[in-house]
């Protein structure tokens, strides 16, 4: 039996036997190479459920849409370990109770979907682990090696050319589960720190402040990248603060739902170079 | 002839160690130059790295934060986690292409007077040759926002 | 016998209209970074490019316009109001959808008041409109009761010529006279054979949703959240769709000067409606999106009998979770039909 | 609008002689929202701060500038005047234009032109300044000491004595500690029990005093004046109320095998039992672990040969609510497991002991009665063997600190060896002779010197058994040549190590912890007995390695802090604390976990019929300290600090 049936008959057992209320899942879209998110709440629906290696979407952040998990009942969600790390972040950020989350765990390699084993986000830590391993060791992708070969005043012609595109759409900020903000720091005008018009100092603000909120918690998943209508390389941002706070404070977002986050704690003997 | 480039630089201190400092720069009459202008913080835990953007936008060529030395915050552990920060957004701010000597991290406690003088001497020195920050000037620019009267 | 622009005299065009002072912007870039740029030569333009990623509207409704830079003094505040410069324009190689998109603008820049900044640059801008050869999967001007090569809001239409070397050229305003008349020299008469306009197929009944819109019991189904359970409330739907213009007003500035900027908003967006109180009138997504749709094919007509829309796709091409007006429509359409049968 | 008014002083010379000071006023004059510039030779002077309060009321100010000297000298002066004059204080700003100005700069334009722009740019936040009106908290006189040795003894009478009501907490069945396992102390030699048991008894009859023995603190909540603490009366099954002390139930119980933690498992005792003979309060308890009752369901000998009927099988723990205004933690230390140092033997060899047991053996209470005995067959050694710093500076197996204690009980421990058997000979191996104390270097010379203790300066790196004997061999380092040393007892002297249990402790009370588990003072050298939590105190051995007399000063040092918070009514404190917009805030903690003082809670948000919504973050404003560190953590922008609010921080920044 192929993954996708064998996800689907489980999504169909859980949502009849009342296990689940909810299933969060992928189905076909618009085009054939196109996948979207789905909310399954009728066993018989369970057909509609695709998983193959198109489904590339995060679909954690869905799990916070308000009054969705209140009534304590648990949702069964596909998620690849970018979005079991996202669960464990949100389980210490206190955004929800992984307890409620029942995952249906994939990984993409490649063109081939492989199942995850495990139900719950604890079951995940050895392939969590296992990419932590992996990231330590990874070489910067082609564009970020140019950028840091680059001096200062190359790079900042670079991303002045890159945030100029900005339409402060902050789509990134929508498809971004990490950002659940109640209000986001740029919806405060009393006073307004980040400035909103879509000038390129508004943008390079915008996207500064969005990449240090995300420092140690953001999970790589890539769903700003794809959100982002002009393309710009909001993962470079993204990658360069996971890499910074992973290689000074040994931290990977989402170990486990008890880790503590990156800012909110310290180590005496973190390392601090760059300090006169 | 033009005036030479005058910097504008900007330090966001903490009240305890820092800006002791630079009171004991004063009492002991040590001279620096007249650039930099200080905003007093009760620690360094309370400097957001929204001060640093707010002050390259009002036109700072130099931005210096500090505060007390590990292990002497007045507030045990505001320090360390403004480390953290630091390290954060003084790498995002690299990657970003501000250059290194444009923001700057310290710790002066409140007895190095003479610490503070001669960072502020050296920082000011280095901006002084690098130039003005016109990558960032020409953003505010951009802007369209009018001169003040 | 028509008039022809042959592609190898375009370059000379554009020098002809530079020399008059006017500013030339073509399509330029691909994907992501395509979009209306300045450009000196013809081969600077991308005309292979089925349609901009950032849309014309950009060019006459910036993304943030200064409105009003203000100077604060002991006693007074010394305020200079800003307004685009009237330099002329040509915009060479629009299409139909995005064109008719600035007609349908129109009608809202000046309806309870006149603006300024939209009307400058409209009157000085000449748009020249390229009809389309080739759709795809997500165009549906048809459905709109447009065309790819619809004249709407273009003040000259360019059929492409069957031998891809050129456009037949049609005048349709006096703007688009004006501006030919100082290329005359690199027009040609002739009679090639032009491609036939792209077949765009109609993927719904327009009329069957305006009919669903308009009734009142639908305002509270729950398809509005079912259709709409996905979305994830990024504007960027709105912000490349060529007929949405809904902006905020916003002061950025400190104690000394500051500056009044128009900047775009959405309806997508939780803050749009959000009351000082804390309360929100449209307090979900599916009430967000539901304003969108009704907007554009319910109120918009009632007010300016026309829709605003022009089925350029865009918001179904890069919505991140794979919605779109087209779905929703195409729904509806189906809903009445339904309803109509029963 | 604001009404701002900006004093702008010469300070003599000072300023003046620098800075073009009318050029200041005349700039801030022409500032938006400035009503009144002026200056003065010095406006600290009593015309000048009366300058200031006529500006204040005649021009109705809104906020005052003083362009002076450093905040850090005049702040309070100039907030005081403001507030006399009916502004509130802390609508008053300096700015610094003396030392960070007109001393550190020389040209006279530079020096005028940033002296216009530092005061200008707070001009702008003060403009934002709000009132503030300084935390009025109450205070519950009674004070809650952890621990029963000797410093929380110490400190629960000094209390107590002063009028304070005390609430004494002592995990074990009775008061005592450590000291009162000790035989002798040094550097006098004086018996132990002998001055402890009064304190003891002291404390226990004292009328302020309330003695929760057999008790251990379960929870604490709330802030410095108004903490509220939940006790586990830990189930006795003993009415302590009922019985007499007679020890007929000990006599008569079955039990009578189990090791006696109090003689370091040298001695035994019975299920019910007290710590040791003179106890406080003389009342046993029943040990469930052990009980044949619990076990077998079947004995209640106890219960039968009770004359009062004070033994109660059914009893459960209790838990008692207590409002107590100031906590003194003296929860001491514990010895460290000596089994680490597989090279020493401990464990294997029944005559390798810690310093602990031999206290034990020495005490005229002990299980020998005083006599020096080998536990394998109770023979008097000839020779004994002293280890010091097994365990403590060592980083590699023990621990990195030196115990503080270690070289003087050692020293103690061969002298009372020696007096006690004249034929002794005790060999001390050391690292070095740390002997800073009152009378401690005579006393240890007077070891070496009168009672004939061999000191060697080497570490032991091997001990075995050979014929009955302990062979101990180590390095002479003095000589450069290994020893070998026939030993027929071991003595270790082994590290001090925090309670196993004080980082639990420590996240109950909200204290902080060194690396290894002592607890943390709020400053090594300036406050050294409070905690970074206000209204906590530290005492004795749980904050650091210390001895008796260390440990009673501090247990005092404690108390006058205690006392000196109960002299007043009502606590004050300054208004610059962090205040939570609850309808921003997602609840996420990071604030809670960036605090440095546990200042902040997690609050419900019910609707009208009490259902909770959602939980945000809510600040106690008694243990705010105002650093800050929250806000700049909260992504959302929701908590704030009074006084160095978002908005004053952005309009002086923006008015640079």
């Amino acid at each position: 039996m192929s993954l996708q049936e064998h996800y689907r008959s489980q999504a169909r057992e859980l949502l009849a036997a009342g296990a689940v209320k909810m299933v969060v899942g992928y189905a076909e879209g618009t085009t054939p190479e196109r996948r979207r998110p789905v909310f399954i709440t009728e066993p018989e629906e369970c057909s509609r459920l695709v998983l193959d290696a198109r489904c590339r979407t995060n679909l954690a952040g869905y799990l916070l849409r308000e009054g969705l998990l209140s009534d304590g009942r648990e949702i069964a969600v596909y998620l690849s370990t970018e979005g079991v790390r996202t669960i464990n972040i949100l389980a210490a950020e206190s955004q929800l109770s992984s307890a409620q989350v029942r995952i249906l765990g994939f990984e993409i390699d490649r063109d081939e979907v492989k199942a995850m084993e495990g139900k719950r986000a604890a079951d995940f830590s050895e392939a969590i682990l296992a990419h932590k391993e992996r990231r330590k060791k990874q070489a910067p992708d082609e564009l970020a090696a140019k950028l840091e070969a680059m001096n200062a005043a190359e790079r900042f012609t670079f991303w002045q050319g890159e945030f100029s595109r900005c339409i402060k759409c902050y789509a990134c900020r929508q498809a971004c589960p990490m950002c659940w903000c109640r209000r986001c720091v740029v919806d405060n005008n009393q006073p307004q720190w980040v400035n909103t018009s879509s000038h390129t100092l508004g943008n390079l603000e915008w996207n500064l402040v969005r990449a240090f909120h995300l420092a140690g918690r953001c999970v790589e998943c890539g769903n700003c990248g794809r959100a982002c209508p002009v393309d710009i390389p909001l993962h470079l941002l993204n990658r360069k603060m996971t890499g910074e706070v992973l290689e000074a404070f040994d931290h990977y977002p989402g170990m486990d739902e008890h880790q503590e986050p990156a800012l909110a704690s310290f180590r005496k003997d973190d390392p601090e170079t760059f300090i006169l | 002839m033009s005036e030479p480039f005058e910097p504008k630089i900007v330090a966001f201190v903490c009240t305890y160690c820092t800006y002791a400092g630079a009171d004991l720069a004063g009492t002991s009459r040590l001279k620096y130059p007249s650039n930099v202008r200080i905003v007093r913080l009760p620690c360094t835990g309370r400097i957001s790295p929204m001060f640093i953007l707010k002050a390259l936008q009002k036109g700072a060529d130099g931005v210096l934060v500090s505060g007390c030395h590990p292990g002497d915050c007045h507030f045990d552990h505001g320090n360390y986690h403004a480390r953290r920060r630091w390290t954060v957004f003084n790498s995002l701010l690299q990657f970003a292409g501000v250059p290194e000597e444009r923001v700057r991290f310290s710790w002066i406690s409140a007895a190095e007077g003479r610490k503070f003088a001669e960072l502020i001497s050296e920082i000011t020195e280095d901006i002084r040759r690098i130039g003005p920050f016109e990558q960032y000037h020409a953003l505010i620019a951009e802007t369209g926002s009018p001169a003040p009267l | 016998m028509a008039t022809l622009l042959y592609l190898e005299s375009l370059s000379d065009c554009f020098a002809s209209w530079r020399k008059e002072g006017l500013t030339v912007l073509a399509p330029v870039g691909e994907g992501a970074l395509s979009g209306f740029r300045e450009v000196e030569r013809a081969e600077e333009a991308n005309f292979d490019l089925l349609i901009t990623r950032t849309t014309l509207k950009e060019l006459f409704f910036p993304r943030t316009e200064p409105m009003l830079g203000y100077r604060i003094g002991k006693r007074e505040i010394e305020t200079e109001e800003f307004m685009p410069p009237v330099e002329g324009r040509i915009i060479f190689g629009a299409r139909a959808c995005d064109s008719a998109a600035m007609a349908i603008d129109d009608a809202l820049f000046d309806w309870d008041y006149h603006d300024e900044y939209w009307f400058r640059r409209r009157e000085s801008s000449v748009v020249f409109t390229i009809a389309c050869r080739e759709p795809d999967e997500f165009c549906m001007c048809t459905s709109l009761g447009l065309s790819p090569d619809s004249a709407k809001g273009s003040d000259v239409l360019l059929r492409p010529l069957e031998a891809g070397n050129g456009w037949q050229v049609e005048p349709v305003t006096d703007r688009g006279h004006k501006a030919l008349s100082s290329i005359e020299q690199h027009l040609r008469e002739g009679s090639g054979a032009t491609a036939a306009p792209a077949e765009v197929p109609v993927k719904f009944d327009l009329e069957a949703c305006r009919s669903w819109l308009a009734n009142k019991e639908n305002f509270e189904s729950p398809f509005w959240r079912e259709i709409s359970e996905r979305c994830i409330g990024c504007g960027s739907c709105t912000y490349l769709c060529p007929t949405c213009h809904c902006f905020d007003i916003q002061d950025e500035g400190d104690t000394y000067q500051g500056i009044r900027r128009k900047n775009w908003d959405s309806c997508s967006f939780q803050l749009f409606t959000m009351h000082t109180s804390g309360h929100n009138p449209r307090a979900t997504q599916g009430a967000r999106w539901r304003q969108r749709i009704m907007h554009k094919f319910n109120y918009y007509g009632g007010k300016f009998d026309v829709d605003s829309c022009t089925g350029c796709g865009r918001c179904t091409r890069e919505c991140p979770v794979d919605m779109g007006v087209t779905e929703t429509l195409q729904t509806i359409a189906a809903k009445q039909k339904q309803s109509e049968r029963t | 609008m604001a009404r701002i008014g900006v004093f702008v002083c010469h300070c003599g010379e000072n300023i003046a002689g620098r800075v073009d000071c009318s050029k200041v006023v005349l700039a801030l004059e022409n500032h938006p929202g400035v009503s009144v510039a002026t200056e003065y030779k010095y406006f600290c002077s009593d015309p000048g701060q009366e300058a200031i309060k006529k500006a204040v009321r005649e021009e109705n100010l809104t906020g005052v500038i003083v362009a002076a000297c450093s905040p850090r000298m005049h702040e309070a002066t100039f907030r005081k005047a403001c507030a006399a004059a009916g502004l509130n204080p802390y609508l008053c700003e300096i700015a610094n234009i003396r030392e960070q100005c007109s001393w550190v700069h020389e040209n006279p334009d530079e020096a005028t032109r940033k002296a216009i722009e530092i005061t200008r740019s707070l001009v702008e936040k003060v403009k934002r300044n709000s009132e503030l009106h300084p935390i009025e908290v109450p205070v519950t006189k009674r004070a809650l000491v952890i621990g029963g040795g000797i410093a929380g003894i110490q400190a629960a009478l000094d209390i107590a004595n002063a009028g304070g009501e005390v609430v004494l907490v002592e995990r074990e069945a009775s008061l005592g500690g450590h000291m009162a396992q000790l035989s002798e102390t040094f550097p006098t030699l004086d018996c132990s029990q002998c001055i402890m048991t009064p304190r003891m008894v002291e404390a226990s009859q004292h009328p302020n005093i309330r003695l929760l023995t057999y008790s251990e603190v379960e929870k604490v909540e709330g802030f410095i004046g108004n903490f509220r603490v939940r006790v586990r009366l830990k189930a006795r099954y003993v009415d302590p109320a009922a019985c007499t002390g007679c020890g007929d139930c000990m006599q008569k119980c079955p039990q009578k095998k189990i090791p006696s933690e109090f003689d370091c498992g040298l001695g035994k005792r019975t299920a019910i039992s007290t710590p040791f003979a003179q106890a406080v309060p003389n009342k046993p308890v029943i040990d469930s672990r052990y009980c044949t009752y619990f076990k077998n369901g079947k004995c209640k000998v106890c219960e039968k040969v009770c004359q009062t009927n004070a033994i109660n099988f059914e009893m459960e723990d209790e838990f008692l609510d207590l409002e107590i205004g100031a906590i003194v933690v003296a929860t001491g230390f514990q010895v460290q497991d000596t089994a680490l140092y597989g090279e020493y033997g401990y464990g294997r060899y029944a005559d390798v002991v810690t310093g602990l047991q031999f206290e034990r053996l020495a005490s005229a209470s002990g299980p020998t009665a005083g006599k020096v005995q080998r536990p394998s067959d109770g023979a008097e050694p000839k020779t004994v063997v002293f280890i010091q710093c097994a365990g403590s500076r060592d980083p590699a197996k023990g621990v990195p600190y030196c115990s503080k204690i270690c070289c003087m009980y050692t020293a103690k421990h061969a002298m009372l060896y020696a007096h006690k058997n004249h034929e002794a000979e005790s060999r001390i191996f050391y690292m070095d002779i740390r002997a800073a104390g009152k009378g401690y270097d005579e006393f240890t010379r007077r070891a070496a010197e009168e009672d004939n203790a061999g000191y060697i300066r080497g570490r032991v790196s091997k001990l075995w058994e050979e014929n009955g004997r302990l062979v101990v061999r180590g390095a002479d380092t003095l000589l450069g040549r290994p020893v070998e040393v026939q030993a027929d007892m071991v003595v270790l002297a082994t590290a001090m190590v925090p309670q196993p249990d004080a980082r639990e402790l420590a996240k109950k009370l909200g204290i902080g912890c060194d690396d290894y588990g002592f607890f943390s003072e709020a400053h090594m050298k300036l406050r050294p007995v409070e905690t970074a939590t206000a209204g906590i105190f530290l005492a004795g051995a749980c904050q650091s390695p210390k001895d008796i007399p260390d440990s009673v000063a501090q247990a005092s040092a404690a108390a006058s802090k205690v006392l000196s918070l109960f002299s007043r009514e009502r606590l004050e404190r300054e208004p610059v604390i962090a205040r939570n917009n609850e309808a921003t805030c997602s609840g996420c903690w990071g604030c809670v976990l960036a605090c440095p003082f546990n200042a902040i809670e997690k609050k419900d948000l019910t609707d009208r019929s009490g259902n909770v919504l959602r939980r945000v973050a809510s600040v106690n404003a008694g243990l705010c300290q105002g650093c800050g560190t929250c806000v700049t953590f909260c992504r959302s922008n929701s908590i704030d600090l009074a006084g160095f609010s978002e908005k004053q921080l952005f309009a002086e920044v923006m008015g640079l």
